[in-house]
């Protein structure tokens, strides 16, 4: 029971490499941790689809917690089971690199997706949406939202190792120098850990903080479904806006009553879907992860490799209240 | 007989000064942080700090209640999680529910929780540490097991109840509320009846208790599940508080419940304390948690100065508690 | 050293139930050396891929740093102490280490001297809260652990160190040539008999029994019993930057974050050994067979496709098991014992 | 011999604990308005029997019947509940709670609602305390209560409960003379009352003044019943060891040394104030005094356990640091405290460890230690007091009261001390063996080791020292040589009196001897 979102991008132009997907290959999605809404939507609704399509065999594996360590014990075990392909979000970029050499040395096929690692530790990755991509279309909803006057806005990020969040942040600055967005003056960067109730309390005390305080971009769903509550619950209702990376599921009541106009994401059962079909395609040897090769990943069309191994998903889309209700996820 | 007046006030005031001493270092911490940010004790800023609370000290007056039998009961956090994920999940089974079976399904839950806890440590008379630790794994496996990923969001609950979540009464949350009838209530029954001392007796010298005849199985089986039940509230309040749920809710949770109680100058072994005490530990660690920020502290910092301010306070108790104990030995004794 | 443990758990007669749970809590740790047993050989067995050299290197791997740590902490725990800062310790030597890294310290031994004194320091600071200052430990190291952890973020940030020189990492995980077996299992083991001499064979290992469970006759006997509980903090905290620097070498990576909420695991090691949460009871054969067991069940319910969820729920089980089973298996042959002397 | 039924009997009453049969076929009955003596030797069984009588433990056979109607008790409340009141050997207060309260626990008086009335219940507290002329502030915590206070309270505990049967497992152990007088008038009232009470204790003068009737336990069965009027101390001797003993206190003259342990101007705040004196080799020095006077406090100061505020100790010329045991104990000194289970002993370890704790650094090799030396070593010193046990290897805390006082004994005598103090040594001590302790002190002092020995037994210092302390209210007040000491100074001194009124107090502690 689930749409796609509109407006994703067909980048391959011709039909991809020649040859199919093998049969009987063994996937495995090793998310940050199981038991995360977002991982079971992009593995267990994008994934498993992707691999039941191409006949392999489907599974999903992972720790209770997010940490590295038991990442790496769990890399261990599937490359023990004989696994063609492990889908891996990384909980450190580093820390999991050893475990997923000797799993390749083993034999697996490595596909990278929401949370890279170095890219010598892995085939490909699937970025769900290009760093720079992000950061604009973040830095743009907020403007929009703050409105011409402009002022103070502060980030809710998630935890302070997060790699992907602190590179769309880096690049969220960049963005906010340029001069169309001259009157947003970014004051703080606060850590919720992603975790609900300090992601609650640190926006309660961005606001006492910061008396005036405009708007808060929260790019991770944890983050600003906290943040969403709590202003929708406050005084600063409406007075402070809010904008970020959140599933309309999460999102709806507040974009109804108005405290959010507009937040974005990919789809991430379109990621989960994507990563098993590239999986696929290196376990067929269709690629290997070089750059500007193409291959086809079912209904979402051709792809091309890019640089450094990485395969795009596409733009970030937006939902407002408009056209939130098209959305079940 | 002429010194017992002067020991009776002795004792009284020592008693309250156990107390005054938490609420002394929360006025303190209150007191710079509004120097600082006036904004800090805006009437919102106190509904936060008050709504903030709630959770932790419904918590730390079951855990108190359990560690003054010298047991504790590490499992809570777990049943919370449990509880809320167990809110959600009947609002959206029945979308029409009313609020009132909403909060007695959950503290039923907890009870049931805190039932199996308490059934293992008093019929099998075993260390509560060890038991609720394997319990605190089982709750959330369970828990785990049960949404597998699922997430209830605001949207599948029923506006009445997410309201009761940040609604107030006189400009006193609702939440709050809950939390103050818990509190008068459990330090009232603690005090003032026969079941309520034998709490604090099975605490103080379990051999002696069973000696004494109390029925200290019982009283400790009672003791884990009105911690449980307490729990089991907590996390319908925290369902409403926070609206978005899934089997993470309260990770974590139990060491700060056990630091809040220590905090609030229980004795982690049993005996002496009051819940009072606790639930103003309680309000001291939410307090440190939002102040930091609202100090300016960098986020990097934060983590740091509430483990630093945790050894100040139980530090600045034991101070207190010294010269208590040195007071007594000098004035009281034999008379 | 089999009769010091056992000696040391006090194995035989006493008085009613205590009597009967020590019986049964002296043979505790046969009841794990035969689980390990079993669980290697049914595992070797039933699931695939337990038998290879690979598994038993990853279980390895995994177990060292939790055995580093249980080893003091089997100490302190006998002490009726307790230390819950060991993993913010090891988090904090991770972010130090990629600290020293950075500022271009490139000797591996000064890096790891460095290491081993700042976790002394560490341990040292919550002995004195615990002995100097008489505050409850558990109490104590709640607060170091939000303390110690905040520090190693007020070091390395958000930042993480991993350009550590190959030789450095794939050193420390090395196999011992001609296994696939880690060679710091030898340092461990070496430890690890270093501290089961010093439990059941040394005096001082008497000293801890003693204080364990009675700290005031303990002082009544010319025992330093703070002095003790101080010494056994310091090396706890040694023996966990030990782990960080392990850790640090294994996954390559220093992060603020490293090994956050390994302190109960440890914990539940510890207690499910077979060492008393109250102090003066259990042994370091016990715990090592815990630590193991623990290390095997989860690796090859793993490869056995279980999922982590149920793994949550089998670790709690076995840890409620590890005190309950005793006690009822005590209960039922003292009914059985009773109803046999009243027939007759 | 009898004329109503007994209030309580029980019959063929037998309670085994593993291996160890501590009472098979036992019988007793109490009358109503009478006391009963029970007395036999260490481990005889007399404690156990207590607790069964209190629903502590179950027996293994036997009936218990209460007027006429035989109860099955499955716990303290049933036996409270059928009107018995227990003072245990070991005191079972609640540190934490105050002394009312403990005395009034489950029990406290209610107003509306079941509410406790708090008022009435420090009330009901003030006027035990004054029946039994105990000045302790009802509202303080038990919490630091010495040994004596300790059992006070357990005694008014025992009358709070208005009990038809009140039994006392040697309540004046740890008490001295005015004490127990006090002691005795109550349970006097009470027994005009028409209750029945279980009297336990090794002093035997305490017995035959007290009681009725006396049984007799050895070896866990049951020996005699016989009214006190046609027993004598000799007789119930025999028949308790199964043997004659002599000498009770065997006290050979030893040659006075040069001084062995010095203490100057120590001092306690609030505890005791600039006590001086000195202990030569050879010579055994009682320190005596009324319950509370701060002599075991001076003692634990003495020994470095507590941090004096003020004064000096000097062991053979030098001067120990303070507040440091180790160091102490290094200088030769020793110290046998009064409360075995608190600082005595490890109770969960076993008797062997426990014998050889002060040891182990001497008893180990090369840094190690086995389980065979501390056995071994553990055996001579059990053997020589007589410690009763299964196995040197079982936890001490299965053992009998008093021979867990014999290995409190064996612990610091085995470490050859050049000072001993001993702090209440024969406490719950039976009589044949505390002849030994004596024995054992007496050759001691002839090997010159210098003895500190603090007593609330008169006869007992009296027939001992060599010299006699005297502590009043936390200060030295007297000391008196052997030749001068009897019963009248002593008591003169303890009780800070000048002349007179004391004297007639003092002889209630009439001696065996
Ligand atoms: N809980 C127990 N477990 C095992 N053995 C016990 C226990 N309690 C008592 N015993 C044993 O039972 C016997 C009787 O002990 P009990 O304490 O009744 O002696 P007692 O007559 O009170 O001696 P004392 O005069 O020294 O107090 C002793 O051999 C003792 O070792
Ligand atoms: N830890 C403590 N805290 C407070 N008061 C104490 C403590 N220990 C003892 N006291 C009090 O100090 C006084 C001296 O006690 P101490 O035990 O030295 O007396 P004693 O002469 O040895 O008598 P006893 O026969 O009771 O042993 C008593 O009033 C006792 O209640
Ligand atoms: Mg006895
Ligand atoms: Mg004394």
């Amino acid at each position: 029971s689930q749409e796609e979102p509109a407006g994703r991008p067909a980048p391959g132009a011709s039909s991809a490499g020649a040859g199919t997907i093998k049969e009987g290959l063994k996937v495995a999605f090793l998310p940050k941790q199981v038991n995360n809404p977002y991982f079971d939507a992009s593995d267990n609704k994008g994934g498993k689809v992707a691999v039941e399509e191409f006949k392999g065999v489907y599974s999903q594996t992972g720790p209770s917690e997010a940490s590295p360590s038991a990442q790496v014990s769990y890399i261990n075990t599937l490359s023990q089971q004989g696994t063609d392909v492990i889908v891996v979000s990384a909980n450190d970029k580093d820390a999991i690199c050893g475990a997923l050499q000797e799993a390749r040395t083993a034999g697996a096929k490595v596909v990278t997706y929401d949370s890279d690692t170095n890219p010598s530790c892995r085939d490909v990755f699937i970025n769900q949406a290009s760093a720079e991509g992000i950061a604009a279309s973040q830095i743009k909803l907020i403007g929009e939202a703050v409105g011409e006057e402009g002022g103070e806005i502060a980030i809710l990020s998630a935890t302070a190792n997060a790699t992907n969040q602190n590179a769309w942040i880096e690049m969220m600055k960049t963005e906010l120098a340029k001069p169309e967005y001259a009157k947003l003056k970014l004051v703080d960067t606060v850590y919720g850990d992603d975790d609900d109730q300090k992601s609650f309390q640190e926006t309660q005390g961005l606001l006492a903080k910061h008396p005036n305080l405009k708007g808060i971009i929260s790019p991770t769903t944890v983050g600003v479904a906290a943040a969403a509550r709590y202003l929708s619950g406050s005084e600063y209702k409406g007075k402070v806006q809010l904008t970020g990376l959140g599933t309309p599921n999460q999102m709806r009541a507040y974009v109804k009553d108005g405290t959010v106009t507009s937040f974005a994401l990919w789809n991430p059962s379109d990621l989960g879907y994507l990563a098993a079909y590239t999986g696929g395609a290196l376990a067929s040897g269709l690629i290997t992860g070089k750059e500007g090769e193409t291959f086809k990943a079912g209904k979402l069309g051709d792809y091309t490799v890019a640089k450094d191994g990485t395969v795009l998903l596409g733009d970030p889309f937006v939902f407002t209240k408009d056209n939130i209700d098209d959305f079940d996820f | 007989m002429t010194a017992v007046t002067g020991g009776t006030r002795l004792v009284h005031r020592v008693f309250v000064i156990r107390e005054l001493g938490i609420a002394a270092a929360l006025v303190l911490l209150v007191a710079v942080t509004v120097l600082v940010n006036p904004r800090f004790l805006t009437a919102q800023g106190i509904k936060d700090l008050l709504l903030g609370s709630t959770i932790l000290a419904v918590l730390a007056v079951g855990q108190s209640i359990v560690v003054i039998t010298r047991n504790v009961d590490l499992s809570v956090g777990s049943v919370l999680g449990l509880s809320a994920f167990a809110t959600g999940s009947l609002f959206v089974a029945n979308p029409g529910l009313p609020i009132p079976v909403a909060l007695a399904a959950g503290v039923l839950l907890g009870a049931v929780c805190g039932a199996v806890n308490g059934a293992l440590i008093a019929a099998a008379r075993v260390p509560a540490l060890v038991v609720t630790l394997g319990t605190l794994y089982v709750f959330r496996g369970v828990d785990y097991t049960w949404a597998t990923g699922r997430q209830i969001n605001a949207a599948d609950m029923p506006p009445g109840f997410l309201r009761m979540g940040s609604a107030t009464l006189l400009g006193v949350p609702v939440l709050a509320l809950f939390a103050v009838v818990v509190l008068v209530a459990a330090g009232y029954y603690l005090r003032t009846y026969r079941s309520g001392r034998e709490l604090y007796a099975i605490g103080s010298s379990p051999p002696a208790a069973r000696l004494a005849g109390i029925p200290v199985g019982r009283r400790v089986f009672t003791a884990f599940v009105v911690s449980g039940a307490l729990a089991g509230l907590a996390g319908v309040l925290y369902a409403a508080r926070f609206g978005t749920l899934d089997a993470n809710a309260g990770n974590g949770f139990e060491l700060n419940v056990v630091a809040a109680v220590v905090v609030g100058g229980v004795a982690i072994f049993g005996g002496s304390g009051s819940v009072y005490g606790a639930a103003l530990g309680a309000v001291l660690l939410t307090t440190i948690s939002s102040a930091l920020p609202v100090l300016g502290v960098s986020p990097f910092w934060q983590r740091a100065a509430v483990g630093a301010l945790i050894l100040a306070a139980i530090g600045l108790d034991r101070a207190l508690a010294v010269r208590m104990a040195r007071t007594l030995r000098g004035r009281s004794g034999r008379g | 050293m089999a009769e010091a443990v056992r000696d040391g758990a006090g194995s035989k007669a006493g008085s009613g139930a205590m009597r009967r749970v020590r019986a049964v809590a002296g043979s505790w740790d046969a009841v794990l050396v035969v689980a390990l047993i079993l669980v290697v050989a049914i595992g070797a067995l039933g699931i695939e891929g337990v038998a290879s050299p690979r598994f038993w290197r990853f279980v390895t791997l995994e177990v060292i740093p939790i055995a580093l740590i249980a080893l003091p902490m089997t100490l302190v725990i006998i002490t009726g102490e307790i230390d819950l800062s060991v993993a913010s310790i090891l988090g904090l030597t991770c972010t130090v280490m990629g600290q020293l890294w950075l500022w271009g310290v490139t000797s591996l031994p000064v890096v790891i001297v460095l290491c081993l004194l700042l976790g002394a320091l560490l341990g040292a600071v919550n002995g004195l809260f615990v002995t100097g200052f008489g505050l409850p430990s558990l109490a104590v190291t709640i607060g170091t652990l939000a303390l110690y952890r905040g520090l190693g973020y007020v070091v390395l940030g958000d930042q993480a160190v991993a350009d550590y020189p190959p030789e450095w990492t794939t050193g420390a995980i090395a196999a011992i040539p001609g296994l696939t077996i880690p060679w710091m299992i030898i340092m461990v083991a070496a430890l690890a008999i270093v501290f089961a001499l010093v439990l059941h064979a040394t005096p001082i290992g008497r000293g801890l029994y003693a204080i364990g469970n009675n700290a005031e006759a303990a002082r009544f006997t010319g025992i330093g019993v703070a002095r003790t509980k101080f010494w056994l903090f310091v090396a706890t905290g040694a023996m966990s930057s030990l782990a960080g620097v392990f850790w640090t070498l294994r996954f390559a990576s220093a992060r603020a974050d490293n090994g956050m909420g390994l302190e109960l695991a440890v914990v539940a090691a510890v207690l499910l050994g077979g060492v008393s949460i109250f102090g003066g009871r259990g042994g370091l054969l016990g715990v090592i067979a815990a630590v193991i067991l623990l290390g095997t069940l989860r690796n090859a319910l793993q490869l056995a496709y279980v999922p982590a969820n149920t793994l949550t729920i089998i670790t709690g089980s076995l840890l409620i098991v590890s005190v309950v089973g005793p006690n009822v298996a005590g209960m039922v042959r003292e009914r059985l014992r009773r109803r046999r002397s009243v027939t007759p | 011999m009898s004329e109503s039924p007994p209030i309580l009997s029980l019959r063929d009453v037998s309670k085994s604990f593993g291996a160890v049969r501590a009472l098979s076929g036992v019988r007793l009955d109490l009358y109503a308005g009478e006391a009963h003596g029970l007395v036999g030797e260490n481990g005889a069984g007399k404690s156990t029997l207590v607790k069964v009588l209190a629903g502590a433990h179950p027996a293994d056979a036997g009936t218990l019947t209460v007027d006429g109607k035989e109860l099955a008790l499955s716990g303290p409340a049933d036996a409270q509940a059928a009107g018995i009141a227990v003072i245990y050997q070991e005191p079972t207060l609640f540190p934490d709670l105050s002394v009312s309260e403990n005395i009034f626990m489950s029990r406290q008086p209610l107003r509306g609602l079941r509410r406790i009335d708090a008022k009435a219940m420090r009330a009901a507290t003030s006027e035990l305390f004054a029946r039994l002329g105990v000045g302790l502030d009802p509202d303080r915590p038990a919490r630091g209560l010495s040994i004596a206070d300790q059992q006070l309270v357990e005694i008014a505990k025992a009358l709070a409960f208005d009990a038809r049967v009140l039994v006392m497992d040697e309540p004046t152990a740890a008490l001295s003379g005015v004490e127990v007088e006090r002691l005795f008038s109550v349970v006097g009232s009470l027994r005009e009352a028409g209750a029945a009470v279980l009297f336990i204790s090794h002093r035997f003068d305490e017995i035959f003044t007290l009681c009725k009737r006396i049984t007799v336990l050895r070896d866990g069965r049951w020996v005699s019943t016989d009214p006190a009027t046609g027993l004598t101390v000799e007789e119930l001797v025999r028949r308790m060891v199964g043997r004659e003993v002599s000498a009770l206190y065997p006290k050979t003259a030893a040659d006075v040394g040069h001084p062995r342990l010095e203490v100057r101007g120590l001092t306690r705040h609030g505890v005791f104030e600039d006590v001086s004196f000195t202990v030569r080799g050879g010579e055994i020095v009682a320190l005596a005094g009324l319950v509370g006077a701060g002599r075991s406090e001076v003692a634990r100061a003495v020994f470095g356990v507590d941090r004096p505020d003020a004064g000096e100790v000097t062991v053979e010329g030098r001067t120990l640091p303070p507040g440091d045991t180790a160091a102490a104990i290094a200088a030769g000194l020793a110290l046998v405290p009064e409360d075995r289970r608190q600082q005595g002993l490890v109770m969960e370890l076993s008797v062997a460890r426990n014998a050889t704790l002060t040891r182990r650094w001497s008893l180990s090799r090369l840094g190690l230690l086995f389980g065979g030396a501390e056995r071994a070593a553990a055996r001579t010193w059990s053997e020589r007091l007589q410690v009763k046990t299964a196995r040197l290897t079982d936890p001490v805390s299965t053992l009998s009261g008093g021979n867990q006082q014999k290995v409190v004994l064996a612990k610091w005598l085995s470490t050859e001390p050049r000072v001993l103090i001993v702090d209440e040594p024969t406490r719950g001590i039976d009589v044949g063996t505390k002849a030994e302790v004596h024995r054992l002190l007496s050759e001691l002092a002839g090997q010159g080791v210098a003895v500190l020995m603090i007593s609330s037994e008169l006869p007992e210092v009296l027939g001992m020292a060599d010299r006699v302390l005297v502590m009043h209210e936390g200060r030295l007040v007297a000391d008196i040589p052997r030749t001068r000491a009897d019963e009248e100074s002593v008591m003169l001194a303890a009780t800070g009196q000048a002349t007179g009124q004391a004297a007639g107090r003092a002889t209630g502690q009439g001696g065996t001897a």
